[in-house]
């Protein structure tokens, strides 16, 4: 039976003893039909019992907790920094539509989009890692520097992540960028620019005080959509460069087929991805004056 | 009297797949000191970019390709970017037409209405905000709701506030874009009573752009009918609704029903508008014409008559 | 009342009819608050419309005149009351019709929409968009048959030679041919009945005056009846043989367009009527012009809904909401102080 | 459709569209000739393993002696095969659903509404993953290949959807659809002869654009080790160039190639896309007058 999870829980090697794997099966609910099991799942998800982890044998919970903060880390650097350079880029590429730094631009960006998030990493180890050996190929600290000083191991740290913030801003920007120009090009049709420009306003001023506020609201909303893609991203980067965050977990947990791990993780990147977009919501009704909380 | 604003021989026009459509061509006016200007015509016309010219505030498609807006005597075609600038809104203001869009929504109505003021004067931000709140309440909104945001107004209060912020630096000309086009008819004629108590009031001078005659008839000294980017017709507006000369200006007058006449259909004219793209080589009223004749195939001559009245017709 | 004026020669009665929207509150509010507040669109409105006659039901925006219009179709529903339509000697309440009965009188009722650049399907040709309800009625004929009723319909809106209309599209039309194609699109099947919303008002001003002959035209050769909405009373005047005049959900005057506009009773009518623009700079007149605007039809206010804009309000305006009454001479009238003066 | 060839002419005009059309055209063209390949890209030459671009191998040679440019072109297939028909699963799932969410507005709109809303924000890489890794356990005679297909398919029509519905719910307040319910046309009818001819070029946008997240999602699944092993495909030769520790070795010529390949293709989709998109939608389009 490959893929069978409860096979996994033996030893290689050894003969197994049917009735024990037959126990086994019964004890993690496995001899249940596949449905069973999902109901089951989605049961006891909505009670917060996330399930048992085969591979690590502690409560699933338990492991993701351990391992969420290093993605909060990476994650919350890239996308501050992806937000803020891809919206300023497409701020600049609408205003200047159809020129040569809006053409650069999001050619560069479309050409970032296009990659498999991992792929990019793997160009980024093999230039600036194995080429130039400048920075950790991977993982988040060194061991020997588990005594140093405090700005020694920030620095460590520092260094372990440059590569992997630079992969996940890449891939997320353009989608940012696109997004800002788009709805910059759309607010530049409004009748209020044209009252701007009458007022005597210059155009940087027309474009700060005027269309950038307005190109911005429409935009806010897509970073919550945009978290979704963003899991996959680092999910990938975490991969490449073995960073032990939750991406790095759920690899695993797909080679050595821990379900319940997985599924947990799944809820757990759900449940932050909504929570996300939550927090999204209530921003957007707060520099909306249009939109009052009720 | 003395012209503030003259428009000689105004040309606009707007690149479509590399060919002109003249949208304007070649059109003269001027307007006085206190004095209101209606520019009426139909869709397509050209009426509103006559207004964007005169502020140059043109789409990018679309350029002055000749002729001269002397506004005190400058030229406003070949002014300096920088002294345009300083033109917009100190000397000429616009009200649009659609209040709704020409107000930033995010931004509250007092800081639109300081925001030239700031701009254009040596005024601090809370100097303006206090001049601004007396604007608000000069067109007849209290002014606590200054405060509020463009979408807690109603049409016509939108209109009322665009009217506050075009009077924000004391211009001495004001254009309005079709400034009640949307309104219900007694909100309609709140904001026409409005801008003739604030004209009088202020010495102003307007041009106001619509289609619709009867509003001319009711606040203009002066008219000026446009028929596919060429003027028609211009006169004192009793003379002309009188007596018109121009027999495209007599058809749209007899367009419109009135009340007070007898109960009959207005009467309509035949056809529609010329594409401008290709327009007619004579008189571009020609093919819709009752009275066009032979001599209609050329350019009529532009007629400046001793009473001041201008028409461009053969036949007159 | 009304009620007791039934008559054979009215092809449309509405009696009290009434259509509330839901507001939309958030979910949470939903919950806490337990009150549902409703859009008076039309609040309990009363009218006929006679047999051959253009009827016109002015109003400003806001004031439920389209809802009227929509909920006669049943493009929206109705809340209460009850909307006859009255053909061949058969009634049949148009309130409560099912949505089959609906769909089977529906050609005997046809609406002539506002705008011509958006009623017309963009991606039509004039002979689809004039054959579909033929089709979709699955009105026999041979395919010259089809072609000859198209024809037809195009050259009674004055679309002529028909012929070099029927390959195009709306986008090839100006303002003034696509109403006509609109109008001819609502004359295809033969309807009794036809609603014109705002037919003119996207219409350049010089072409105005076709359009409105060709509706006065089908009216004169008896083919059908109308019920005109418009916000303009100078439309009216040259139209409209009788004219109701709305006012936040309720009609506030009711009597024929001479009548209504020469002596109008209500003192919103005559205020409106004081202000419609003339085109003439030498008229000179009384302006009666009111303050603020139309109330918020979801708080109506109590009593007479005119009251606080009202110049010759008086306490009972407050309390009391004035039924509509007749003035003498079919001159309906919904105010308790009409034969007062407006200082 | 009759307007083809006026679509034509206005699309030809844009270069972006050229160029991506270009790109998927080439692809195309490699896919449907792969059979040309110099090699045959599954046999193994234990002589010639780790080999850097050379004569006889364009691309060099992998771990195992598989000639790399031979099994680029193979690759092509896999990768337009499952970027298409997960499309089309999409697609079709995201337009009816789009449709029906924007038409009834009242309980079956709600509700999709929120079906929408929920996978619209779920991370979706993970669903996927979560979706192949249960299947492939479940041990049905489906293969990986379509189990990829299908869950690509199923987890990437909320975008698709999203755009129907909100231009279903503008078309459907439009006059004309009114006038179609005035004349008596049927729900079914007013769906498909008004609003779907209206909303045609936007879902076809979408539709393409979908196509290049699908080709993306195949190759991450591919690298996560949840593709078919026995299938050469992009994502298959990066897998095992990285599991044959390409990265560290500095065999560039099995990592980089099917990357760029993969780059090309995306983008070739992705700019088809957006100049559909851009020449239907008039807001984006440049204000004439």
């Amino acid at each position: 039976m490959p893929g069978d999870p409860a096979r996994l829980l033996i030893p290689r090697g050894r003969a197994i003893d049917p009735s024990i794997m037959e126990r086994m099966r019964e004890f993690y609910g496995l001899d249940k039909p596949i449905p069973i099991q999902l109901l089951a799942y989605i049961v006891q998800t909505f009670q917060l019992n996330l399930g048992y982890s085969f591979y690590y044998k502690a409560p699933v919970g338990q492991v993701i907790a351990a391992w969420l903060p290093n993605t909060l880390v990476l994650v919350g650097i890239s996308e501050a920094v992806a937000i803020v350079l891809g919206f300023s880029v497409g701020a600049i590429a609408g205003w200047k539509r159809g020129k040569r730094f809006d053409i650069i631009s999001t050619t560069f960006g479309l050409t970032t989009w296009s990659m498999p998030t991992f792929w990019l990493g793997i160009v980024l180890i093999m230039v600036f890692s194995v080429r130039l050996g400048l920075f950790p190929v991977g993982g988040v600290r060194t061991l020997e520097l588990q005594y140093a000083n405090i700005f020694q191991q920030l620095a460590d740290l520092a260094a372990h992540l440059i590569l992997p913030v630079i992969t996940l801003t890449l891939v997320s920007f353009a989608e940012y960028l696109l997004i800002m120009r788009n709805s910059l090009v759309d607010v530049m049709t409004e009748d209020f620019v044209l009252t701007a420009r009458a007022k005597g306003l210059t155009e940087q001023r027309v474009l700060r005080d005027h269309v950038i506020p307005n190109a911005l609201l429409p935009s806010v909303t897509t970073i919550a959509i945009a978290l979704g893609f963003i899991v996959g991203g680092a999910l990938q980067t975490e991969i490449i460069f073995s960073y032990p965050g939750i991406g790095m977990l759920t690899f695993q947990a797909i080679e050595f087929r821990d379900y319940a791990l997985l599924q947990g993780l799944f809820f757990i990147d759900a449940l932050l991805v909504i929570i996300a977009n939550f927090a999204a919501d209530i921003i957007y009704t707060y520099i909306d004056p249009r939109v009052k909380l009720q | 009297m003395t012209a503030l604003l003259e428009v000689d021989g105004l040309k606009t026009y707007f690149r479509a797949d590399g060919e002109y459509v003249k949208a304007v061509d070649d059109v003269s006016f001027r307007v006085n000191k206190g004095e209101s200007v209606g520019l009426a015509g139909e869709s397509g016309c050209g009426k509103t970019t006559v207004a964007l010219s005169l502020m140059r505030l043109l789409p990018s498609n679309a350029s002055i390709q000749g002729g001269r807006i002397l506004y005190e005597g400058q030229d406003i075609v070949s002014m300096s970017d920088r002294r345009l600038r300083k033109t917009r809104w100190k000397e000429i203001s616009i009200v649009f037409q659609g209040a709704m869009n020409a107000l930033n929504p995010v931004k509250r109505v007092v800081d639109q209405i300081a925001e030239p003021m700031i701009l254009h004067g040596d005024v601090s931000k809370p100097a303006a905000r206090k001049a601004a709140e007396r604007l608000v309440e000069l067109v007849g909104i209290d002014k606590t709701r200054a405060k509020e945001y463009p979408h807690e107004f109603s049409g016509g209060m939108r209109q009322r506030v665009m009217i506050a912020m075009a009077l924000a630096c004391d211009p001495r000309l004001v254009i309005l874009d079709e400034p009640t086009t949307a309104l219900d008819v007694m909100t309609k004629t709140q904001i026409q009573q409005l801008v003739k108590n604030i004209q009088k009031e202020l010495d102003l001078s307007t041009i106001l752009i619509t289609h619709d005659l009867s509003v001319i008839a009711e606040t203009c000294e002066k008219v000026a009918i446009m028929y596919a980017g060429k003027l028609a017709e211009y006169g004192d507006v009793v003379s002309v609704f009188k007596a018109p000369l121009h027999p495209y200006t007599e058809g749209l007058i007899k367009a419109f029903p009135n009340i007070r006449g007898s109960r009959e259909l207005p009467a309509s004219i035949p056809g529609t508008p010329p594409n401008l793209l290709h327009p007619p080589a004579g008189c571009r009223f020609a093919p819709r014409c009752p009275i066009a004749g032979k001599e209609c195939e050329a350019l009529p001559p532009d007629k400046t008559l001793e009473t001041g009245r201008f028409v461009s017709c053969w036949k007159r | 009342m009304l009620e007791a004026m039934t008559r054979m020669d009215n092809i449309l009665e509405v009696r009290d009819l009434k259509v509330w929207f839901p507001v939309r509150t958030g979910l949470l509010a939903g919950l806490f608050k337990g009150e549902e507040k409703f859009v008076h669109a039309v609040d309990g409105i009363s009218f006929d419309v006679r047999r051959g006659e253009i009827f016109c039901l002015v109003g400003e925006s806001g004031c439920g005149k389209t809802t009227t219009a929509r909920s006669i179709l049943r493009l929206v529903e109705v809340t209460s009351g009850r909307i006859e339509f009255n053909e061949d000697g058969k009634r049949i309440d148009l309130a409560s019709a099912t949505r089959q009965e609906i769909r089977n009188i529906r050609p005997r009722i046809q609406l002539i929409f506002q705008d011509p650049y958006e009623s017309l399907d963009p991606k039509l040709a004039v002979l689809e968009q004039l054959s579909e309800p033929l089709r979709v009625n699955k009105v026999k004929g041979t395919r010259q048959e089809i072609m000859d009723r198209v024809l037809r319909a195009l050259s009674n809106v004055e679309l002529i030679p028909p012929e070099t209309f029927l390959m195009r599209y709306p986008h090839e039309l100006s303002g003034g041919q696509r109403q006509r194609v609109g109008i001819a699109s609502s004359m295809i099947l033969g309807p009794s009945f036809l609603i014109a919303d705002e037919p003119v008002s996207m219409v350049d001003v010089s072409m105005r005056a076709d359009i409105l002959r060709i509706m006065l035209h089908i009216k004169q050769r008896g083919q059908a009846s109308f019920l005109f909405i418009t916000h303009d009373f100078s439309l009216a005047w040259s139209i409209g043989d009788r004219v109701a005049v709305m006012y936040c959900g309720k009609i506030v005057e009711l009597a024929t367009a001479f009548d209504l506009i020469r002596a109008p009773k209500h003192p919103y009518t005559r205020a409106l009527i004081s202000v419609v623009p003339v085109p003439d700079p030498t008229y000179e007149r009384k302006r009666i012009i009111l303050t603020g605007e139309a109330p918020d039809p979801i708080d109506v206010p109590k009593g007479c809904r005119f009251h606080p804009r009202c110049p010759i309000a008086k306490e009972r305006c407050k309390t009391e909401e004035p039924e509509i009454r007749d003035a003498g001479g079919d001159h309906w009238v919904a105010c308790h102080f009409w034969q007062d003066p407006i200082p | 459709m009759r307007n083809v060839s006026g679509f034509w002419k206005v699309y030809s005009a844009n270069r972006k569209g050229v160029i991506g059309l270009g790109l998927v055209l080439f692809f195309v063209g490699v896919a449907v000739f792969a059979g040309l390949a110099p090699f045959d890209p599954s046999k193994v030459d234990a002589t010639r393993t780790w080999l850097p671009p050379n004569r006889v191998n364009w691309l060099g040679t992998d771990w195992f002696g598989h000639d790399l440019f031979s099994q680029m072109i193979h690759g092509t297939r896999v990768s337009l095969f499952v970027g298409v028909f997960a499309t089309l699963i999409s697609a079709i799932i995201g337009t009816m659903i789009g449709l029906l969410s924007g038409y009834y507005t009242r309980l079956i709109g709600e509700f999709l509404e929120r079906v929408v809303d929920f996978f619209l924000v779920i991370p979706y890489l993970p669903l996927m993953i979560v979706l192949v890794a249960v299947f492939e356990a479940t041990e049905i005679p489906i293969p990986i290949l379509w189990i990829v297909i299908f869950a690509i398919g199923v987890t990437g029509w909320s975008g698709t959807a999203r755009i129907i519905r909100s231009q279903v719910l503008t078309v459907k307040e439009r006059q004309f659809v009114d006038r179609a319910r005035t004349i008596g046309a049927s729900d079914m009818r007013i769906m498909i002869r008004h609003i779907m001819p209206n909303v045609f070029p936007l879902v076809f946008a979408n539709v393409v654009l979908t196509v290049a997240g699908a080709v993306l999602a195949e190759v991450t699944l591919d690298f996560l080790g949840l593709g078919d092993i026995t299938t050469i495909s992009w994502g298959m030769m990066l897998h095992f160039a990285l599991s044959n520790n390409a990265m560290y070795r500095g065999a560039w010529w099995w990592l980089i190639p099917p990357g760029l390949a993969i780059i090309l293709l995306v983008m070739g989709f992705t700019l088809i896309g957006y100049s559909v998109e851009e020449i239907s939608n008039p807001r984006l389009r440049e204000k004439k007058f």
